[in-house]
């Protein structure tokens, strides 16, 4: 066999320096709309500050994966969702769980573990959940999350909706055989699925060059294999993020085919709040370098001024007021009750939670 | 009663539900267009097509993944494991995202999902393939076992599995699929068992073996032995259910006999076997005339020879010998 | 005796057997330049170098069948489990290639591997990471697990292990590894503990308490508490090794109390704990004054909530209740 | 960015006209040599046909997978291996088996479940094992051998011996998660391993095309994901398979680098002997042109005979000796007892069956 080239699957042609303010789908936003997702990001940045101080505090058990520096990402995609499309992602879930909106409440209270938390206090940090906002969490184990994604969307096709399943990882889960599964299978059946990678550079101490190995355009060309779909973009301006995710979910929308886009950026924290070493594996001035210059916060602000849809008083105000909800979010968490110890016992089996017929023989539960 | 073997039983069962639920989807490894490893799914590609009956590539965990997901939506997947025994490539997704979604969104998504296939050893396909994983999944709250012995109970059984709202972990058996035994007529009335029932196979008052799945047919054959050349009178008490698990059904019985051997598939260490002991001993503590004995599979890998598989696996002689130590 | 943590004497542990044989190599996620997640290989890979000391991806199943693979041509990897939770993405490897190539192979091969790490609940990571699954592998013949409950044991155990032919899957706990405790200076000569011995932590005469890992430490908060309250004098055997099994220290102990409670994290259902039961209720039916107890992790996915994850788990309170309704 | 093509690993120019006799690998044989790789073709057809008529007769227990069609992949790479090179397969392992010089009353043996098997009987046919000759087995779980030969190239690279590992896998199994993970840390630990898919066509009853979504290059090409060399060939002729193999060991030898060669070849019986639809999924005339046209020993015998190094007498002969082999070998196992109930309890553990020290304390098999 002759040494033939494959024809690349990459989807966008676009180039580093191309206009994505005027991409379509950025052209439909009104002025109100880039305010709010400006105030979709300064929420979560303030919610985990606020969530990282009661961590340091002594208030939370295990891990606290922080989102901060990685904002755009969650906010741009989800802010793409129509009724019939889903999001799973990772264990560091709190950027996604704000941007379907869920309440910075129960969200907080899930971080203490109260029965008001959006798990009950049942997950914790790794996992927050609402299907009611298509969120379908918050998954702990590296990599397990992409087969349901891929179910998501399976079920979506099998009803015949036009929807697609936003399926987060980060760039270390790339690695596990369940991603590689699911993307055969994606592939296989043609299932509207998006697979974003988040590459922010590091799976804990590892940097992506010690865990990977891949084509030189990256790990989104890694579909290749599968001859599926992929493509590549930055992660700290909106519109560069609503652009290429929007080109995906138009392929999934539209043609029911799936699609890896990686997303490049960064988390300014350690893996967890619990990672000593967060300051070893990298150095302060290339965490300095992105606070600097590529915080999706001050890219956005900055886009925003720019336009002249947002002056530097309104995001204070919008500063403040998600300040205020944060420390409000903290008082609720404080305040609300931990479970009782019946409670560990609930939410096991939908058929015993629900007193039915199915619960009524046996024993399910044991001593 | 019409005459249906346990592979017939289970296919209709199957079949009914797909009628009943325009949901429920089956997919695995070869259930379609082969028409299934062990031909459970006959036919059923070409009554129903490619939605309803899917084949998937050799990707147990992501194939298994992907049925949660769907669940999470409202499908409901019946999966097939070709054998029980691939779990191993699939356990995170089965023991993790099955079992455990529910409580850890505190109780927001359910994941009604059947996962069923044969798991059972004694057909000479060596250790890697003869794994009996009732007990290790039955382990895990939030998933359901059964393993039903018969062809009825094997419809009853799958079809009330297909209805739950729960993950169900349903294991059958290559050596009874073509086991043939009474199914009522569907002309009768809709059939379910429900899960978390024993049946009695067989009433006795000197000694109570429990079994599930094809251990309960050795546990029958030893009975008859029993009563043949022994004159010890053995009632047989099939789990059919091993979680949710009738404890009642297992202590009464106990109760009026005094005796107990377990005759359980599973290999010694930690098995349903061992969790029946630990229950019958401290629920039936006073009732007890001797103890509660085991009859499992030879503690180690399964071996391959035909030659004496059979004598690794539990089986009526074996049965047996146990029960005259104690009665 | 000169003190060391339970992770430091693991660690010496590692590096004397790094000596030792300079086929030992440590692998996992971030043992090496990381220092390892929870630090017990700390300073490892700065002596030792890339070779010696080597991180992987996060692909359980790959590296661990690697490791596996390699242990078959002589090599002897200590591959940590960041969390022994995550072998759920591993478990094919673990329990089938591991564990069966001997017996398949007729005993050609053998596979001299140590898989090590935390295997606890009760640090508030919830129900995907707080898996205790000592029974799970003890129940495949062909494996051995261990669950130290001291410095000491976890620097005698682990050179053991390390030295062992057979596949020995070593369980820590997050929650001990802080603890500081007395070990033997290496001056004294080689410090190893054999597998399969269990080592009575307290010596008592009215009931004995069975445990292993972590459970050992809250048995004697409440044998102490046994005392102190109730005049009850409870004698607590720490079984080290789950297998192979010291069931005649067990044995001796109940011969002795004739009460016996089995404290275990694992959940209620097909655990250590049912299998010490069926034990001791088979072998010491006639010492036994009183059913087998057993305190487990109730039974639910781990709960997250700080605020009573604690209570889900076998404590001094769950203890001392069960032991006064039969001491 | 600029959709950029990658350049592409495939490792051979080759085309299909490639006159792979004169392949250096290939001149170095030996009149003696060729011949000897004939009998080794013929001596596996003939022993698993004498297996398969056994096993009709109701002689042995489970499956039975038959590598008829395929074996001048194994003949072919297992003449190429060294002192330290090493081979492991899956469940379809007569071939390699006898390629690598087992006997064929071990093997019939084992087939039979009699302790006089190279595995005593404890293992059956789909594990077959010969350390002693660098053969590992023989695996049932599809896929589950994969990270084994990446470890078998670890041990080699870690004791510094320039060997490598022959991993061989079928078309159905690169769908498991595992080989994935083994691919990527085979490319990132720079490991001298071969992973040889041998296309047959078909998983079971699923045609490859059924299976798996890959570039159009075919399965091998997915190694492009990691960076990693891949090549194709087809399997029939053994100077093909000889000169592909060989530059994928040469690439193991010198570079330690490890490559994807998938070798197209042919099943003629059924999954396994009890694949009852072995018809059903292909056309009995597509058997039969790969039986006419393409079979291995046809071919290996045409270009001998036109070498004139084999005459058709001595083909026959060949034929005969290993038909009496394979006979011989039946009686063998007929012979052979069963192992004892003894047995069963022997071989789980190196320290017990040793009887040493470390074997002396507690109970470590139960009843
Ligand atoms: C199967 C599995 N292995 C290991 C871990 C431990 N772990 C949690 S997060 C993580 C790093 C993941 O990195 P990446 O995918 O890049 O995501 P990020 O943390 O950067 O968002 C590891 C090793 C796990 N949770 N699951
Ligand atoms: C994990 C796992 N899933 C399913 C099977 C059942 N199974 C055995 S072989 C096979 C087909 C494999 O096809 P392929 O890899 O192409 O190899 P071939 O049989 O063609 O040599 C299947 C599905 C198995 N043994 N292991
Ligand atoms: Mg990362
Ligand atoms: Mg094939």
């Amino acid at each position: 066999m002759a040494a033939k080239k494959t024809t690349k699957k990459k989807s966008t042609k676009s180039t580093a320096t191309k206009d994505y303010a005027s991409a379509e789908v950025n052209k439909q936003l009104s002025a109100e709309d880039k305010v709010e997702l400006y105030r979709k990001l300064v929420r979560i940045r303030r919610f985990e500050q606020f969530s990282l101080k009661e961590y340091n505090g002594g208030k939370m058990g295990g891990f606290l994966h922080l989102y901060i520096g990685q904002e755009a990402v969650a906010v741009g995609a989800v802010s793409l969702m129509g009724d019939n499309d889903h999001v799973i992602t990772a264990y560091r879930d709190h950027g996604h769980a704000l941007a379907v909106g869920m309440g910075m409440n129960e969200c907080m209270a899930e971080l203490y573990g109260k029965i008001t938390g959006c798990s009950k206090g049942k997950g914790g940090s790794m996992h927050y959940f609402a299907p009611d906002k298509n969120y379908w969490g918050g998954h702990g184990i590296v990599g397990g999350q992409t087969p349901l994604g891929t179910g998501l969307a399976y079920g979506l096709k099998y009803k015949g909706l036009k929807g697609c399943a936003l399926t987060f990882l980060g760039d270390g889960a790339v690695n596990q055989g369940a991603f590689h599964e699911s993307l055969n299978i994606a592939a296989l059946f043609e299932l509207p699925v998006v697979f974003i990678i988040e590459n922010n550079g590091y799976s804990m101490g590892t940097s992506q060059v010690r865990s990977s190995a891949h084509p030189e355009e990256g790990l989104a060309a890694r579909a290749e294999a599968y001859d599926m779909d992929w493509d590549v973009c930055m992660g700290e301006n909106l519109y560069e993020v609503r652009a290429h995710v929007w080109e995906a979910m138009k392929r999934a929308h539209e043609k029911s085919k799936p699609t890896i886009l990686e997303i490049k950026t960064y988390r300014y924290y350690g893996h967890s709040v619990a990672d000593a070493n967060a300051k070893k594996y990298r150095t302060k001035e290339e965490i300095e370098k992105y606070q600097r210059d590529h915080d999706p916060l001050k890219v956005w602000q900055a886009v925003l001024e720019g336009e002249g849809v947002l002056t530097s008083e309104q995001a204070a105000e919008i500063d403040s007021a998600a300040k205020e909800e944060a420390k409000a979010a903290v008082e609720f968490a404080e305040e609300s009750p931990y479970p009782e110890i019946s409670d560990i016992s609930t939410d096991i089996y939908w058929e015993l939670d629900n007193d039915t017929e199915a619960s009524k023989q046996g024993t399910i539960l044991f001593d | 009663m019409r005459e249906l073997s346990y592979r017939h039983a289970l296919r209709e069962g199957l079949d009914e539900e797909l009628t009943r639920d325009e949901n429920v989807v089956i997919m695995g490894e070869e259930v379609a267009q082969y028409n299934g490893a062990y031909k459970v799914t006959e036919g059923l590609w070409e009554k129903w097509g490619c939605k309803r009956i899917v084949d998937t590539p050799i990707s147990e965990a992501g194939f298994m993944g992907m049925g949660i997901g769907a669940s999470m939506l409202g499908i409901r997947p019946v999966m097939e494991l070709m054998f029980w025994s691939f779990h191993s490539v699939a356990f995170d997704q089965l023991v993790n995202n099955a079992a455990n979604v529910r409580y850890m969104s505190g109780g927001l998504i359910n994941c009604p999902i059947v996962v069923r296939g044969p798991a059972n050893g004694g057909t000479g396909v060596g250790a890697t393939h003869s794994h009996t994983p009732e007990g290790l999944f039955a382990a895990f709250p939030g998933l359901k076992v059964c393993s039903p012995a018969t062809p009825a109970d094997a419809k009853g059984l799958i079809k009330s599995a297909i209805r739950d709202n729960d993950p169900v972990y349903f294991m059958e058996s290559t050596l009874l699929y073509g086991n043939v035994g009474p199914v009522p007529d569907p002309e009768d009335g809709d059939f379910v068992i429900p899960l978390g029932l024993a049946d009695c196979k067989r009433e006795g008052s000197d000694i109570t073996l429990v079994a599930h799945g094809a251990s309960v047919l050795q546990a029958l054959e030893a009975a008859e032995k029993l009563a043949e050349e022994h004159n010890i009178s053995a009632e047989v008490i099939d789990l059919r259910s091993i979680r949710p698990l009738d404890e009642e059904a297992i202590l009464n019985s106990v109760r009026k006999t005094h005796r107990i051997v377990v005759v359980d598939e599973s290999k010694p260490f930690c098995g349903v076997s061992a969790m029946i002991t630990a229950i019958v001993q401290e629920k039936a503590f006073d009732d007890l005339d001797a103890p509660v004995l085991r009859v499992n599979t030879i503690d180690a890998p399964a071996i391959y020879s035909p030659g004496i598989e059979k004598e690794q696996l539990p089986n009526a002689r074996r049965i047996v010998e146990k029960v005259l130590t104690i009665a």
